[in-house]
């Protein structure tokens, strides 16, 4: 086994595979920029090493620079999170060259599924369902003929890309060519690659993706499926696990095309397979596969019991499966949403300041995967997550409840963040449903249906009163505290210096 | 009840009155409570405990918990679940935010990637005037109305800070 | 479904069942002696009433009281939680008799298992396997001929009793006497009612409990077992399960014999079948049934994936179970530690005091429930029980992992706690192979085993090095702070009051 | 290595020294760091980072989480998950708490439940001198050596404070 590992990464995932090494013995060394020195994943690690400035190229994008950081520190392997250069083949095979491990998947892997239009080519010979669509195309009048072949809307996406970067939906002849250049853009900018590809653009399709694992030994198994429907900007806020569209025959069926979609690149470690998913047809077709670890996989873990951190360790170091995929096994529900610093009254833009409260909900059923506290400050260099709130119940009912109550209990002030509007999400019959498709968030926005008005824009009167009371009550730099509370002796309220008016 | 009493302290022994955009409360002491009035409605407000920006108190004896931070005029105030981000505004000075209407500001910190107008240019409702990244996503800031465009305050490549004006329509 | 549920009871418990509450959409009301004004379960719930003084007798013993705020809150229901008047069958009486709901069993079972003697008798006539033994003695000379009759070591225990209370082992006939005053006079004391029964000591037993569950309609299942055999003054501190010592058959059989007995007495909500089993021969006895919530409750809910609170207000309401025994799993391994203010070097006498920092673990599969905060106080009136620490994982050596990097992560200070010491418990080679019987931390700590040793009691050279550092980084009243944090506006400890010397 | 450095203050550029029971360190600020001697060892400290009773150090180049609480002349320490509580004193207080060597204290708070001896009474190591409830359990004071009673500063019924002498045997 490993005897100490750098994490290539940042906020919340860096956190949470240091928690996995903690638990396996194994020291940590964190890298930083000089935006996070004051991170809460440099105080977690048991080293910390600057790399640069805030700018990802100078940062956690510079192989560089993370190679030499490991190879001083003496660790033994590399873990890239997810984002940054996760899914960088280039980074894994330099990782190989300097000696060091890389706990992911190999790089020809990575190359493989990299090349979103190759990957297509390669899981049509798999024999795995795909969306209709096109390869390879280079002019415009390339790209207006295959549009018009599969049919209006279309979806043009980098064939590097990933995580809704570079993607744009074509209702019409009339918006393509400002999508393509806009998305070639994105795509070179967040890929170093615009090729892009254009498929069939499913209106009403669901998200559902299947977890695979392989180890060294050539075991794969899937650990079932996540329903990842519901999106804003083509990105997923909230996630749950089973999908309450699967029947167990089409979990089966989805769970057999995903490990025939790894097995086609030699998967080992974790992987993640996504599905579009037609309710009407029940029909499912190979989007894309992850080579990494994914952000919502906890849901995964909530519902098999395995931690998927510990055994992409395990595995890198070499380490068989002992369970097959008979001894897997699917129990309770579990729901993920993602706490972002953005606010959906500006179209979920990202917000920016310093962290004035952020309490975490606790209780029995819920998990909470954070990277900040506090006193942090959120900036603009990075994703703005703030934070995964999981919850596990024996049921989709009582994991909503519990859901509900924690986000409730999420209280974060000095950003503007998405939890109001995740809870009137959950709040509403197509949720308790679970017929939202993946344009749902967009279109209800759209039709005005209510959703962000149930977030009062007039506060109500007890939020009147609180905040003129807090004045009173709180502010010092007088005589002295109007409230007295002796079970309280570190209350910051009662000094001038912490009250920033 | 038996909860432990908060005293309105002697210095604040008048009436305060505070405005937050459209809405002005008036809190008045009085004994051991206070009342708080908002558009011509009283409710009674006991504080029972108050520490590290958490207040829990009884209003028209209803058990109420809130957060509360401030920074500068702000207010973040979470109650049941529900965050609002309130300002506190001097009567003159309501409507402040309003001086910009005719402006784009930006929405975020960020970067100019490219600026499509200059002064005096005719545009039209939702014409993209600049593109500006940040957090490596691209941002169009289009034209509100259609007019003339009175200024243009950044270049390409220029950083800039949330909220400051961009580009001036008339 | 109840619109409203009292909870006639404090600290960590009566937090968790608010919990549950607020998830099933109940409202809570809390109920409160006057040392807990500023307690944690009082700033939780929902409405808050004060009973009385701190002395139990004044508060949350007394009946009366307790009727009379459900009363005047309109609650509909009842919560007993464990302890107090959880197994006080007038109690629960009372609380029918004033139309309101008690959510536990019926004042019949609890009176039927109540008494420690008579239930021995009612589970000999159903067919459990009970202790050699005798009920129903009186005089000193009954008791000294049964115990030469049953064979030294033996046991003398309140009939009415549990949770170590008015118990003593006794050795020799020498010791029979005190043992027997001691031991009325701890169960007049606490229980109200100073008859003892005598049985057989099993020195070297494990103490293996059955989860029972039983609704309304006459459906009884049981949700498996706990392992607590690592006890101090016959009080458990750790509990897990699956226990390493169970077969499958094995299982299934002292399932079967719990189901039995809460049959024999017409079950109904939550129980505890406790058994003494003989590593030796396999053979178990029952002991006694605990006729409410158990403390270590969250063992079961982890492994089973069901809330246990959930589904006592659910029955109480009158629902039916929708699943049956065979639907019910036990999946991965559970451990839970009591961290209590007691100090071992002591021999786990309580510890009150302020606590002056109190920080809890968090992480993927851990789960705190707590009473407690930083700056409440500890007080002498109650339980010394802070908080319970649970872990989840995948297999046992896993949850050993989990629960130590844990422990490592609670810090409190202000109170000598058990967490060291429990930190030495898991890295025996005994608890590894899950062989600890119920006298283990007793005998460990007699043969200097070097248990306590591993708490140095001097302290390490970097312990040494932070108290005397703390005086010039915190101590303020001074020019200005040594160290400024810019991303920490609330630092308490720039503030003059706030250090406490 | 990128850390934030902290300054040792001016006013305490001179060496410092604190004795925790039989120990005694010595810090010696030095530039950016301290010099920190026990039992005639050095080693090099550097603060890393102090908040909230968290203290990141680097000693001698190692990374070393400390939480340290603070009560009176008590220290609450952990590190690595082991906490220990050192209690500040100077030279010349040094063994105050042996002054009970002979009498018996209150192990926390209380009850008196009941006396058995008096003054002049001779007791045997072991014979239970009185007995206290607390926390609902029974906590019998037993005579630590043979000797004669001394003094009995309680009566049944009496409540009593943590560490309050109860009898002195002599």
């Amino acid at each position: 086994m490993f005897k100490k590992i750098l994490i290539a990464n940042r906020g919340e995932i860096a956190i949470r595979i240091m928690r996995a090494c903690r638990e396996l013995g194994i020291q940590t060394v964190a890298v930083y920029s000089a935006a996070d020195a004051h991170a809460q994943h440099v105080q977690f690690a048991d080293e910390a090493i600057l790399l640069g400035d805030a700018a990802p190229k100078e940062s956690y994008l510079n192989v560089d620079k993370l190679i030499r950081a490991a190879l001083d520190s003496k660790a033994d392997a590399i873990h890239p999170g997810y984002g940054f250069l996760s899914e960088n083949a280039s980074f894994a095979a330099a990782v190989d060259s300097a000696h060091l491990t890389f706990i992911g998947p190999s790089a020809d892997s990575i190359r493989a599924m990299g090349d979103k239009a190759e990957s297509k080519i390669l899981m049509k010979k798999a024999g795995v369902p795909t969306v209709p669509g096109f390869e390879g195309l280079e002019t415009f009048d390339e790209f207006k003929n295959a549009a018009s072949e599969i049919g209006y809307p279309v979806l043009v996406k980098a064939a590097a890309g990933g995580g809704g970067k570079g993607m744009r939906v074509v209702n019409s002849e009339a918006e393509l060519k400002e999508a393509i250049e806009t998305a070639r853009r994105e795509a070179l900018n967040s890929f170093g690659d615009e090729h892009l590809l254009i498929e069939k653009y499913l209106a009403e399709a669901h998200h559902i993706e299947i977890q695979v694992f392989g180890d060294k030994h050539g075991n794969l198994v899937h650990l079932f499926e996540r329903e990842c429907s519901v999106q804003r900007r083509h990105q997923k806020i909230i996630e749950e696990s089973p999908s309450p569209l699967l029947t167990p025959e089409l979990r089966e069926q989805m769970g057999q095309a995903a490990i025939a979609a790894a097995r086609a690149v030699n998967y080992h470690n974790a992987g993640t397979v996504e599905f579009i998913f037609d309710p009407k047809t029940s029909q499912y077709y190979f989007l894309e596969m992850n080579t990494r670890l994914q952000v919502e996989h906890p849901v995964t873990e909530a519902v098999t019991g395995l931690d998927l951190v510990h055994w992409q360790i395990r595995i890198a170091a070499g380490e068989k499966f002992p369970f097959a995929q008979s001894d897997i096994h699917q129990h309770g529900h579990a729901i993920e949403c993602r706490v972002y610093a953005e606010d959906p009254f500006t179209g979920f833009l990202p917000s920016t300041g310093k962290l004035l409260q952020f309490i975490e909900p606790h209780g029995p059923g819920i998990r909470v995967d954070s990277g900040f506290a506090t006193g942090d400050d959120v900036t603009h260099f990075y994703d703005p997550l703030l934070a995964k709130l999981i919850v596990r119940a024996e049921n989709r009912t009582v994991a909503i409840q519990r859901m509900q109550t924690a986000l409730q209990d999420f209280i974060v002030h000095g950003v503007v963040t998405n939890i109001d509007f995740m809870r009137a999400v959950l709040e509403t019959d197509d949720f308790k449903q679970g017929i939202i498709s993946t344009r749902w968030v967009e279109k209800t926005l759209e039709s005005n249906s209510g959703l962000l008005d149930s977030q009062q824009q007039v506060p109500a009167l007890h939020s009147l009163i609180a905040a003129a009371l807090a004045d009173v009550v709180f502010i010092s730099g007088r005589a002295q505290p109007a409230v007295s509370n002796e079970t309280d002796p570190f209350n910051p309220w009662k000094q001038t210096g912490n009250y920033r008016n | 009840m038996g909860e432990e009493q908060v005293r309105p302290r002697n210095d604040m022994d008048k009436n305060m009155k505070t405005t937050f955009g459209s809405q002005t409360i008036e809190l008045n002491p009085s004994g051991e409570q206070y009342v708080a009035s908002v558009e011509g409605k009283n409710v009674i407000v006991q504080v029972i405990r108050a520490a590290n920006g958490r207040m829990d108190l009884l209003v028209d004896g209803q058990r109420v918990t809130a957060y509360v931070s401030s920074d500068m005029a702000k207010r973040w105030v979470t109650v049941d679940g529900k965050t609002s981000m309130l300002t506190k505004t001097s009567g003159a000075k309501q409507g402040v935010r309003h001086d910009h209407a005719g402006g784009l500001i930006a929405p975020m910190p960020g970067q100019i990637r490219s600026v499509s107008v200059s002064v005096g240019d005719a545009v039209k409702k939702g014409q993209t005037l600049l593109r500006m990244e940040a957090m490596k996503m691209e941002i169009r800031i289009q034209a509100l109305k259609d007019g003339v465009v009175k200024s243009v305050s950044v270049a390409q490549g220029q950083t800039v800070e949330r909220e400051q004006i961009l580009v001036e329509v008339e």
